[in-house]
């Protein structure tokens, strides 16, 4: 009997690709699948980003965004879903906010950059409107953790932020503003393409990709309902109290995707193209639909 | 007249002056002769006040640092080695004594040093630099002038103008006086009024006078001891 | 001779070019870009009106933080040096300053303060300034106690010593706090801006992170390089060439 | 004395945790937690094992990069500031690897030799590098021309000049580049951990920031600054007044 | 025999040395007067082959810097300055030049400061720095001892019996050469198998004689040009 063959995946420690692949080591799913998973924590995205990109790591969770910036630079990177989760625009308690126009010169906290999804879509669908946000509005670019505490200090009116750091707010009383499904219908991007996914290079052996997709989606079926699963899983999710701990949960079972249909890879492309035409000098490229991971 | 009397100094627990006393006449010059290591810059030192660490007075008087009585003189004092900045050029060091740019250059002439105000000290032999240490030391205007050793690495001839200059400026000065540390005796019967002898260290005096009743073997004798 | 100087750091500064291009057509990934490619990025950066527009901002900051840093460093650790007793009881405060993490500093500046200048820039002040402080206080340390006496001696006046006798003593070390500091000043900056504002180089610099862009972050620090390496040539260097004039080995009289 | 100067700095230490606490007190948030807090996250951290762990992995990264980025910067800085050819030929590179972002370096190390522990400790390294370098350039400069002179003559052997001549000259520049560095390798490994290691203080301080934990953030400092606090006693300070035994103010004869 | 010759020598452009030649006969003391600031301590230290920087020698050999005939010998300097290494005791100091304790504590006892071999140069005077200073440059064994005014600093009788150990371990030594470079004629005709007087910058030789052949005044009338 030959041993199975690692399969290194390099995770945030605190994130929640870290519960899902706990959970599946946990309950032998890798072993099924023919592969042994082996988790690396590290403390950042980018520590992950430069794991896969020097070859130390097989699979990282991040966005086909970045996906497929990277193929553009010579990458041949491929994309498994992994979350629909975009992030959460959440509002300062009391504000009242109806449309685009009253967002004109309030505060917004925008973690990870300007190319927060939820900060784009925002944007486009105020461009629709005739609204330029990047002109209107007072930005404020930072890491999500200073983001919430400075919500939390009123410092700001509005923040897009990830969807756990949004889900600790929503806990404590914040209120989402808009629902980003919404404003993706609204953008005719209607099929709720994840955002998020495992991505691994294409010259990894076709038969594992298959095995560890395998692996996640059983994952994911367990845990969408095993509510002990999680109890075991809380540790890792430092969570303060029982509101944040079931809105995590909510969040992670709101977020799981199905397999990709072509007209998810559609709406990718077109979602690529809108922002590339938000940037102040649009590049003009397309997105490569190559990166998205088809069943054979 | 300034009187100046320490019970005793010890430097870093070894014991550099025993009790002594040194008086100067105003407008007169005093000179200290005594062998090498004997205590005489320490001497000086405690004169001008330079607190130096480590430093313990013996005796009494020694809390309130009150060695001078009635009061302590204002100073001049030339060091035994040059301590001239060595950034600066020669002119700029004396500069920062006296602005008066003519005076400088007058007695930097009196020392034949005209030639070299431009240049930094360490362009310049140690004689020259022991000569502009003895302008800029002729620049100040105190009342009293401790000299260190002034006249040491210069040549006869050279040395015999610097006594002449300091003569001049120093000695014959109705109202200055001055605290003459040599090793030349003949240097001493030449420009003091008066002469102290110390013994080996700690410091004490062994011998003090008037110039005009020693005689040069005398003081030659006592420094042999 | 100066000229000759000059050509020397040219000559070198294109062999430096030269390894680069070279190594990176020999490796050939868009990890490793060869000079060109950065030049490209530059150029793009430049055109598309972030390159100046971010340098000034950065450039900003750090002149800001680099007079405050120097300057209060400056001044704690020359009497850290000169005075024992000041020295034994920053002494702590100086290690734990020297030793905390840049981005504790940062982090509870920004929610103490908020995501402001003001925080950003004392952030960086409070990272540098003990660096200033342990550099001048060993030449506090050093300083001459002969020449020291003298200046008490011939009446110099506090502005004399500090001009004539102080400064120029402090030279070396205040040089090495000035090459070092603004390197390290930068490099805080970069971190600040990072974590919490929405301009500037670090800002830039974290974009083109994202998306593994090493040209374009090549290509920022390069121009910040520049401008370190300008103020290099018209600025310090002069200033080390007049300072050792004095020196034994120093080519004027 | 001994114990009179170890006692003050244990004042001035509790004057400071007596302030803190103070003003945690009145402060009362969990973003600025008072020293009780943190002694109980130290502990906490301690308990889970996690504590020493990390502090070992990190003090064996910066002990590493900081032997070797002493040893090597400091012969390019003294080779350079001797002389002049040397000087001007690595000047520009000097300049460059001073002012090139950390996280620049790290992610090109990363990136070309995988996420391997001795690219980690050559990014920090490389990182260090040219600061030990500019620092002991100005010591280089410095040397005392006429004990130089006198050492030829009087035919000392190169370990007699190293050790007799060049080492007490350099001291000052040594301790300067000693302190200022061990708190910049300690900050780069962090940066370091913080890319691409799965263990050590860096990696657990950013776990902290992301959960915003301030307590174990300031607990993970503390105990890394005790430990540099520790070397600072009992290998600093007594080799600073070993060296300083010679001069004017020393206190021994 | 040692002969020295030279064309010239400027230092930062400005000429200090004229074309001179020297001899030194083996086992001869030849000693070397001259104005302050005429160039004996340029010329001694390049006898002693010290490179220094904005030298420009002048006229032929200058290439090769091959100013001795027909060998340079070894040399041993003593610098016009103690030049102790600050940060070293005494005894240190001097362990680094010759390593047998035994040896070193002997000369310091004929310089009379066996009692501060744990001294600092810091803490001990300028007299006490010149004679550990002359202690180093005696435990050399040279060929030729280069000595720029040694006993400068010094009381008189201490001078006397540094003067007398000087002539012992190197003047009467049958292989061993000195070129001693001093103010004080009586040193000279004292110490001296010859003598050569410089003129003023750029020094040259204005007089050269064997030491029997010269009086003291007219070496005086010399000096005094
Ligand atoms: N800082 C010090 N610590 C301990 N002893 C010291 C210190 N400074 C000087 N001494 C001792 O004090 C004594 C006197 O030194 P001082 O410099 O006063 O001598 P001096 O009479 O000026 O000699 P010279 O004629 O050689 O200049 C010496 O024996 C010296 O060792
Ligand atoms: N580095 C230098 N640059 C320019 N000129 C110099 C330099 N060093 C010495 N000189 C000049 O050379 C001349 C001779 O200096 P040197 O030290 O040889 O004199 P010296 O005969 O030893 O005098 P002293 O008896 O005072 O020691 C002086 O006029 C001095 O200004
Ligand atoms: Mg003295
Ligand atoms: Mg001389």
């Amino acid at each position: 009997q030959t041993p199975l063959p690692n399969v290194r995946v390099t995770v945030i420690a605190s994130g929640t690709v870290n519960w899902e692949l706990q959970h599946m080591k946990h309950m032998h799913l890798d072993q099924e699948n023919g592969f042994n998973l082996v988790i690396n924590p590290v403390a950042s995205l980018s520590a992950a980003r430069i794991a896969i990109t020097s070859g130390n790591a097989d699979f990282i969770v991040s966005d086909w965004l970045w996906g497929s910036e990277r193929n553009m630079k010579g990458a041949n990177l491929g994309f498994l879903p992994f979350s629909r989760q975009i992030g959460s625009i959440i509002a300062a308690k009391g504000s009242t906010f109806s449309n685009f126009s009253d967002l004109k010169g309030k505060r917004v906290g925008i973690a990870g950059g300007p190319l927060n999804k939820g900060w784009v879509l925002l944007r486009a669908a105020a461009k629709k409107e005739g609204i330029d946000l990047e002109k209107e509005v007072q930005i404020q670019f930072a890491a999500p953790p200073l983001l919430n505490q400075a919500m939390r200090s009123g410092r700001l009116d509005l923040l897009a932020t990830f969807w756990h750091y949004g889900a600790r707010l929503e806990a404590e009383g914040y209120s989402k503003l808009y629902s980003l499904d919404d404003v993706m219908k609204g953008l005719g991007l209607g099929s709720e393409i994840p955002m998020l996914g495992y991505l691994y290079d294409q010259s990894l052996d076709p038969a594992l990709v298959r095995g560890f997709y395998n692996a996640t989606k059983q994952t994911k079926a367990q845990l969408a309902v095993d509510n002990d699963a999680w109890d075991r899983l809380r540790p890792l999710m430092k969570a303060e109290n029982d509101d944040i701990y079931h809105g995590l949960i909510a969040g992670y079972r709101a977020g799981i995707p199905s397999d990709l249909s072509q007209e998810q890879i559609d709406d990718a492309v077109n979602f690529y193209k809108i922002i590339d035409d938000l940037k102040p000098y649009p590049s003009g490229t397309q997105l490569n639909p190559a990166l998205f991971y088809r069943e054979p | 007249m300034f009187e100046f009397h320490v019970e005793g100094l010890a430097l870093s627990q070894k014991q550099v002056l025993s009790a002594l006393s040194i008086r100067v006449q105003p407008g007169e010059t005093h000179c200290l002769l005594g062998p090498s290591g004997s205590g005489k810059t320490t001497l000086l030192n405690l004169m001008a006040g330079l607190a130096q660490e480590n430093v313990e007075a013996l005796g009494n008087g020694a809390k309130d640092k009150n060695y001078w009585s009635p009061n302590p003189p204002e100073i001049g004092y030339l060091f035994q080695q040059p301590r001239l900045l060595p950034w600066r050029t020669i002119m700029q060091n004396l500069l920062l004594v006296e602005p008066d740019k003519e005076v400088v250059l007058n007695l930097l002439e009196e020392v034949k040093l005209q030639d070299y105000v431009d240049y930094y000290p360490a362009k310049i032999s140690l004689g020259m630099a022991r000569r502009v240490a003895l302008v800029r030391c002729l620049l100040l205007k105190p009342e009293l002038v401790l000299m260190d050793e002034p006249l040491t690495s210069l040549d006869l001839p050279t040395a015999r103008e610097m006594r002449v200059l300091i003569k001049r400026l120093v000695c014959d000065h109705p109202t200055r006086s001055m605290l003459y540390v040599t090793h030349d005796l003949d240097e001493a019967l030449e420009l003091g009024d008066s002469v102290s002898v110390l013994g080996n260290v700690p410091a004490q005096v062994i011998y003090n006078s008037r110039i005009d009743e020693v005689s040069r073997n005398e003081l030659e004798a006592l420094l042999k001891h | 001779m100066k000229t000759g100087r000059l050509s020397d750091q040219f000559v070198a500064f294109f062999c430096l070019l030269g390894g680069w291009w070279l190594v990176a057509s020999f490796v050939a990934s868009p990890l490793l870009p060869a000079p060109l490619e950065v030049f490209e990025a530059l150029s793009k950066e430049f055109h598309e009106q972030r390159l100046i527009e971010s340098l000034l901002v950065t450039l900003q900051r750090v002149v800001i933080s680099f007079v405050f840093a120097m300057l209060l460093g400056g001044i704690i650790g020359v009497l850290m040096g000169r005075f024992r007793l000041v020295n034994r009881i920053l002494d702590p405060l100086l290690i734990i300053l020297l030793n905390i993490p840049a981005l504790v500093i940062i982090i509870l500046l920004y929610i103490w303060f908020g995501l402001v200048e003001v925080a950003a820039v004392a952030a960086v002040i409070i990272n540098k300034l003990p660096n200033v402080a342990v550099t001048l206080r060993e030449g506090g340390r050093m300083f001459d106690h002969e020449l020291e006496e003298m200046s008490v001696m011939y009446g110099f006046s506090f502005q004399q010593k500090l001009w004539h006798l102080w400064w120029p003593q402090l030279f070396p070390y205040i040089m090495i706090a000035t090459r070092s500091g603004l390197a390290l000043i930068w490099k805080i900056v970069l971190v600040v801006e990072l974590l919490g504002r929405s301009d500037g180089v670090g800002f830039q610099l974290h974009l083109a992170f994202q998306s593994f862009d090493v040209a374009t972050i090549l290509a920022y620090s390069l121009a910040f390089i520049s401008v370190v390496q300008l103020i290099e040539w018209f600025i310090l260097q002069p200033l080390d060439r007049r300072a050792s004039r004095w020196q034994k080995g120093g080519s004027n009289v």
